[in-house]
């Protein structure tokens, strides 16, 4: 019951050291899943997608219940949405190339491609703000108009994140921490232009297809 | 102090041996060999030795003074303690809320409280009960111990770490400061709609709880995550999956439940808003809505909340029963194992929280089948540890007490819970006391005896001073007589036709004995936490002071100092068993290498734990805490106003700007 | 420290928001509330007309649950029979800024309460006082003449628009015209 | 005091049996098959308590030598712990299958609707219940408020609505509960097997009255229930005593029209409960006072002191009008 039933250590001192490895030549950074930043990474669009998942449930869940769809409204215009789509695609080049250049660490052709990226992003958000012209439903009409917009409003929210995302990189690209580091970033910044154009080719076919088809 | 390596030794870390010899795995490409050699004026710990390490780390790794220094720091332990005495904070102030429950039941039509301040009442003993204790208690331990266990220094993305509790706090804070402004919520901790939708509930109030909800869930995820990259990344070379801590394990699985599951009772949260603030009509039948799509999305998060509540107590009674049955864990890989089948299992449970709604009867089947099916996983992890416990030499210290505590309670709820899973049987007891005993007996069993058995434990290790264990013992005395009086004849109000969440019953239902025994357990129950306040204060004042190991126990937390010092180990252990202490007891084999000028640590491969990169971990900075401060704003704005997403995003991203922009000469982090 | 803390939060309390207040035991029980208003700001002579306000109108336009209450008395007494959900049938229109009888709450509560000509029936003593008061502030908030964080959200309906909190902030203009539906008897 | 104690304690699980509102206390073949159900469930789970806690005790005596190292393991103790938690892990298996499968057989016994001899709708709203008697016959439909009745031995099917919030509509001695949920329709069949007044109560938290939302079930014989209906559906005898005949007077000229129904009158409100045979149920206040004069005058003159935020409003009535006007009420038998 006592200290003594438990083998002290008796001191109140920490054991001593023994170095059996040495860490002095080991990078200070890398890239890809190397890097816990990368992980992070992954995590966040883990939790991210799991919210969108959510967001397309409620959807099917509505039509689910209601069985005709969509509930006292055109389906909305396919125009503006199918331009974004191919917008999006296709910057998955420049996006693919920002990576390449940013692990090679070529400062230039990281500086070209970010700046490629952020017009990309704020072309993107024009055409969004036609998406939601085209719609045909307002939020607040029913129940169909207030999930429409909820799935593109979050995917809005996650394409607005990483336009400030890149803008910054891109800015910090042109200033003298443009480094090191810097690069591994802007993998990371890549990678998560990945997970915006992945969750997106769902909610394209779900937003303007699937009231067509149903 | 430092000794040669021996041929041995190095044969029992191969990976280790591998990387030491200059074997070097990953992407090879252009980068140039400037990163890899390290700047031969900085100093490392190769170099230095003793009291002079020991000194200049503490420096490099400190935390400032003064306010702005207290409000920028990144220390793990810094923030998990506050993160720890705040949930402690909230868990008084939600006993507190019960005991004035409990006092309003003890008569029948009694007047002490009325139905509006009673339903804000159980609506923030609930809620604070769940968001402000449940989760972050686990996520607290985790903030300071997983980073110790796992022997590195600080725990992935520290920055974001600070930014979460202080988002949790300010969260907790909101609540109740608009409870006391009397705009607290009074819809229930689940807000089901329409009761807490634009109709039925006029004001601020259930705008309050649905907000409060997006802060403890943005706190929560982000702890999740960095707690995942901690254990992914950053552990000690040689700590190979099947060599990390249980509790490690525990909280790691519970991350994992935190992620998938947050994002669901945040969507909920945020339509719940939405159909207030900006008349969506996702809830709203007449337009196409459904009321019940608000309870899937709730329980789908509701029902892992609850093992997101007892995983991390499963990793103290492990930590616990290791320890105090001076045994190593009997049946390691199959209670990780059930961890995980938990974590999945979880996910497949929540109609069993809407039994009575009308469901079709097959689908509620399957989830009888499944809610009946989580009691093999929990089955084994009991087993286990009544296993460990028979093959060991039990010491009954206070923390081994509470965990005893744990497996009475915790069985008992476990098996009352079987009969909740029975369709039939829940359509009689469901939304009864008959519930609100088997969750107490869940939550307080599975949670707050091995948390307090936990506090007992890891306080030398917080404090480097011991409790009284006479108080300890009567805490313990007094706490399991208090629960089970309390809470043992809310199982037969319940089968007696008392329903839940009612402010008063009639004098002649008959229940007004029964409920007057529930009373005065309560006040016992509550007693006893007096005592362990008591306790706690004048321990951390005046205890014995304990060494770096008091308890004589295996895991990497008992190699730093007690408390810890700010960079928590000298040099980064190197680990070679499950329980390092025990298999080195003269001295701990360690990496060497780092500088003693910078923030570096040890990153590490994912499964085979092999030493890979010397990252720099983040400089303290203000802009998390004012990042925290503009969300706040945002947030709270947002609930009067749709314009504050347009007026409250230029600060924050701000501060978010200024949070990621890096200091010259110095790396940071996402 | 501690004291820095406390002394806000009292501070806070003091000023705790009559917003969420909810009275359900009207005080004094059942004395009829007296208000001297006007129903247009002329008068004989200088200074406008004299008017005396108990400050009850206040008390309840202001609080979300009498509003809210107001807003379930609405349907309950009928009122949406002649003034549908506020953009008037046979009745005239409530969210508008014209006002034939006065639009502050006191003038509400008194067209209510004694009935005005061409159709609209006197509900002394067939609705309770503090009643009134309710369905007043209620229809004070379709003009969005209360607080915003007070207003009704959208019901649990048929969605007829935007719901009064998310209409923007109204004025009343006493002394409008009595409408073409409302001046020959229904 | 402790012997007091003591007795209150083992009575405990005995004052379960009985009672009005109790699950233990089944009435009703339904709720018979539940509390046997629930005896079995209690005794096989009580069995894994008791043997499991045994074996943590047992588990507590000091196996290990004082000086024994914390890593070492005996494969033979090993191997022995690892065949008794997998036998104990089969067995929770086995006892979990085997409940499951009680509980799957039940659950059909219980949700297989018979025939009903009578459909009633039942809807929920704050803070009482509706209750319309649906019938083929026009004249025999009726509407009234907070109690039900039903013949003896005959299974009554319960639609659920509700008109507000969610509620649960729950007659333990009768059969399990069952939520009322604005935008749908909910089926429950209740029967009883002996005459009997069972209470029901709202089991879904509704907001500030969720407390007072009972409901009484009088099972009485078939000729007994018959005799009830007729008179329900009647309309209410205008009363021939002049006091009640003032009462009647201050019912019609107050606020009271505005939202009950007293059928044969004026009174035509639909939103509150229907009054017309107010005086031949048990409580008022949907199960909150007994029917008294007394009471009713109180809930008259007070109803917030009685029921804090119910949507009756406190009226305004003169001293010499209270007592004509329960006495009416009570009068509408």
């Amino acid at each position: 019951m006592t200290k003594a039933s438990f083998q002290p250590q008796d001191s109140e001192e920490l054991l001593p050291h023994r170095i059996v490895l040495n860490v002095r030549s080991m990078p200070s950074y890398a890239y890809g899943h190397r890097s816990p930043i990368w992980w992070g990474t992954v995590a966040f669009a883990a939790a991210e997608g799991m919210g969108f998942a959510m967001a397309i449930g409620v959807y099917f869940y509505l039509v689910f219940i209601n069985g005709n769809w969509p509930l006292s409204a055109p389906p909305p215009d396919l125009f503006w949405p199918s331009l974004f789509t191919v917008v999006l695609l296709v910057s998955a080049w420049p996006n693919a190339r920002a990576k390449r250049d940013g692990e090679q660490e070529n400062l230039s052709a990281t500086r070209r491609n970010l700046v490629i990226m952020s017009l990309a992003g704020i072309v993107l958000l024009v055409i969004r703000i036609m998406e939601f012209n085209g719609l045909h439903v307002r939020w607040d009409q029913n129940a169909y108009g207030s999930a429409v917009w909820l799935l593109l409003g979050l995917h809005t929210l996650h394409l607005l994140t990483d336009l400030g995302d890149t803008v910054v990189l891109t800015v910090l690209m042109f200033t003298r921490h443009g480094h090191g580091k810097r690069f591994s970033d802007v993998g990371d910044n890549a990678f998560y232009w990945y997970f915006v154009v992945a969750s997106w080719l769902p909610i394209y076919l779900i937003l303007y297809w699937f009231p067509r088809w149903w | 102090m430092t000794k040669a390596i021996t041929p041995h030794e190095l044969d029992a870390v191969p990976e280790v041996t591998r990387l030491a010899t200059g074997e070097r795995g990953g992407v090879s490409g252009a980068r140039s060999e400037a990163d890899y050699s390290p700047d031969p004026k900085e100093l490392r710990d190769d170099q230095v030795d003793g009291p002079e390490l020991t000194a200049r780390l503490a420096k490099t790794w400190g935390t400032q003074k003064g306010l702005i220094g207290a409000l920028s720091t990144v220390d793990h332990k810094v923030i998990g303690r506050r993160y720890i005495i705040t949930a402690l904070f909230f868990l008084f102030l939600g006993g507190l809320s019960a005991v004035a429950m409990r006092l309003q039941l003890a008569r029948p039509e009694s007047s002490l409280i009325g139905p509006d301040l009673y339903n804000q009442l159980f609506t923030m003993h609930g809620t604070t009960m769940m968001f402000l204790f449940g989760v972050p208690i686990g996520e607290a331990f985790a903030v300071y111990l997983v980073p110790l266990m796992v022997g590195t220094r600080n725990i992935a993305f520290p920055r974001l770490n600070a930014f979460s509790y202080y988002v949790y706090l300010f969260g907790g804070l909101m609540i109740w400061l608009a409870f006391m402004l009397n705009i607290g919520p009074d819809v229930g901790w689940f807000a089901y709609v329409p009761l807490s939708g634009p109709e039925f509930s006029p004001g601020k109030r259930a705008d309050i709880w649905a907000q409060m909800i997006t802060f403890t869930e943005v706190a929560g995820i982000s702890v999740a995550i960095s707690v995942i990259v901690t254990v992914f990344k950053l552990r000690a070379p040689g700590m190979t999956l099947d060599r990390i801590p249980l509790f490690v394990w525990a909280e790691l699985i519970n991350s994992f439940v935190i992620i998938f599951a947050m994002p669901a009772v945040v969507t909920a949260s945020a339509l719940l808003l939405m159909d207030r603030l900006v008349g969506t009509h996702i809830f709203n039948p007449a337009e196409g809505g459904d009321a019940l799509l608000y309870q899937h999305l709730f329980w789908f998060f509701g029902h892992p909340e609850v093992y997101i509540i007892f995983l991390p107590a499963t990793g103290w009674v492990s930590a616990i029963v290791v320890t105090f049955a001076r045994r190593q864990a009997f049946g390691y890989i199959a209670l990780v194992l059930s961890l995980i089948a938990t974590g999945f299992l979880s996910f497949g449970l929540w109609v069993h929280h809407m039994f009575t709604t009308g469901l079709p009867q097959l689908g509620a089947s399957f989830f009888t089948a499944s809610s009946m099916l989580i009691a093999i996983p929990n089955g084994i992890q009991i087993f286990c540890w009544i296993a460990t416990l028979w093959d060991g030499r039990p010491v009954f210290r206070t923390p081994l007490l509470f965990v005893i505590g744990f497996f009475f309670i915790f069985v008992a709820g476990g098996l009352s819970g079987i009969m909740l899973a029975s369709v039939p049987l829940d359509a009689q007891v469901h939304d009864t006391f008959f519930v609100v005993a088997h969750f107490h007996y869940v939550l307080i069993g599975g949670n707050v005896f091995p948390l307090i058995g936990a506090i007992y434990y890891w306080f030398p290790k917080f404090t480097g001073r011991m409790m009284n264990e006479r108080l300890g013992k009567w805490h313990f005395g007094l706490a399991f007589i208090g629960f089970n009086v309390a809470f043992f004849p809310m199982h037969i109000t319940g089968l007696m036709g008392m329903p839940r969440r009612v402010y008063t019953y009639l004098p002649e239902m008959g229940w007004g004995n029964l409920n007057m025994i529930s009373t005065i357990g309560a006040a016992v129950f509550f007693g006893s936490f007096l005592l362990f306040l008591y306790n706690i204060v004048t321990s951390a004042r005046r205890g014995p002071l304990a060494g770096p190991n008091p308890w004589n126990a295996g895991t990497l937390e008992w190699a730093s100092a007690s408390p810890p010092m700010p960079q928590n180990f000298d040099r980064i252990p190197i680990v070679t068993n499950r329980e390092p202490l025990w298999a080195h007891r003269d001295s701990l084999p360690v990496a060497a290498g780092l500088s003693v000028e910078n923030r570096e640590q040890i990153v590490s491969t994912v499964t085979a734990g092999r030493a890979d990169l010397r990252e720099s971990t983040p400089e303290p900075s203000i802009w998390p805490f004012l990042s925290a401060v503009a969300i706040t704003i945002l947030f709270v704005g947002s609930m009067f106003t749709p314009w504050a997403l347009v007026w409250g995003t230029p600060p924050l991203a701000l501060a978010l700007i200024g949070w990621f922009w890096p200091k010259a000469g110095t790396e940071d982090e996402r | 420290m501690r004291t820095l803390l406390i002394l806000p939060l009292l501070a806070f309390t003091l000023a705790a928001c009559e917003r969420e207040d909810r009275e359900y035991r009207s005080n004094p029980v059942t004395a009829e509330s007296q208000e001297k208003i006007a129903l247009v700001p002329l008068s004989a002579g200088p200074g406008g007309p004299t008017e005396q306000r108990s400050g009850l109108g206040k008390e309840y336009e202001e609080n979300a649950f009498h509003i809210s209450q107001g807003q379930r008395f609405y349907v309950w007494f009928n009122c949406n029979g002649c003034h549908a959900n506020g953009g008037g049938d046979s009745g005239p229109a409530l969210m508008d800024d014209r006002w034939i009888y006065g639009g502050q709450i006191e003038n509400i509560v008194q067209t209510i309460r004694e009935g005005r000509p061409n159709g609209m029936p006197s509900f002394r003593g067939k609705i309770p006082d503090d009643q009134i008061w309710q369905i007043a502030a209620y229809i004070r908030s379709m003009g969005r003449n209360v607080p915003k964080p007070a207003a009704p959200g959208r019901k649990d309906d048929m969605s007829p628009g935007p719901a009064e909190q998310r209409r923007p902030p109204g004025e009343v203009i006493d002394g409008g015209q009595v409408p073409p539906s409302a001046q020959m008897p229904q | 005091m402790k012997r007091a104690f003591s007795i209150l304690l083992l009575s405990l699980p005995l004052a379960g049996c009985q009672g009005w509102q109790s699950a233990l206390d089944a009435q009703g073949p339904s709720a018979q098959a539940l509390a046997e159900m629930f005896w079995i469930f209690v005794a096989v789970l009580g069995i894994v308590w008791v043997l499991t806690m045994t074996a943590l005790l047992l588990a507590l005596r000091r196996r290990r030598p004082a000086d024994a190292d914390p890593l070492s393991t005996d494969p033979g103790t090993e191997r022995r712990m690892t065949i008794t938690v997998s036998v104990a892990v089969a067995l929770t298996l086995v006892t979990v299958i085997a409940l499951t499968g009680l509980s799957y057989a039940a659950q059909k016994v219980l949700f297989s609707h018979k025939d009903g001899a009578l459909t009633l709708l039942v809807t929920g709203q704050q803070w009482w219940w509706k209750i319309t008697y649906e019938n083929e016959q026009p004249n025999l439909v009726f509407t009234t408020a907070n109690e039900i009745h039903i013949p003896v031995g005959k299974p009554v099917l319960i639609k659920l609505e509700s008109a507000d919030v969610i509620h649960s509509f729950w007659v333990p001695n009768l059969t399990g509960k069952m939520d009322a949920i604005p935008g749908r329709q909910n089926q429950l069949q209740i029967q009883a097997d002996r005459p009997g007044i069972y209470r029901a109560q709202c089991a879904e938290f509704c907001g500030l009255q969720h407390a007072h939302m009972g409901m009484l079930v009088v099972a009485e014989p078939k000729e007994d229930f018959e005799r009830w209906r007729n008179h329900q559906v009647s309309s209410a005898i205008p009363p021939n005593d002049p006091e009640r005949q003032r009462g009647m007077e201050v019912f019609l000229s107050k606020p009271c029209i505005m939202c009950h129904q007293v059928r044969g009158t004026d009174a035509g409100g639909k939103v509150a409960p229907d009054l017309t045979h107010v005086g031949s149920r048990r409580y008022i206040g949907a199960g909150t006072l007994e029917t008294t004069r007394g009471n009713i005058a109180a809930w008259i003159i007070d109803p917030h002191g009685i029921k804090p935020g119910v949507n009756m409003p406190t009226i305004q009535l003169e001293p010499d009008e209270v007592q004509p006007l329960a006495s009416y009420l009570e009068g509408l038998k």
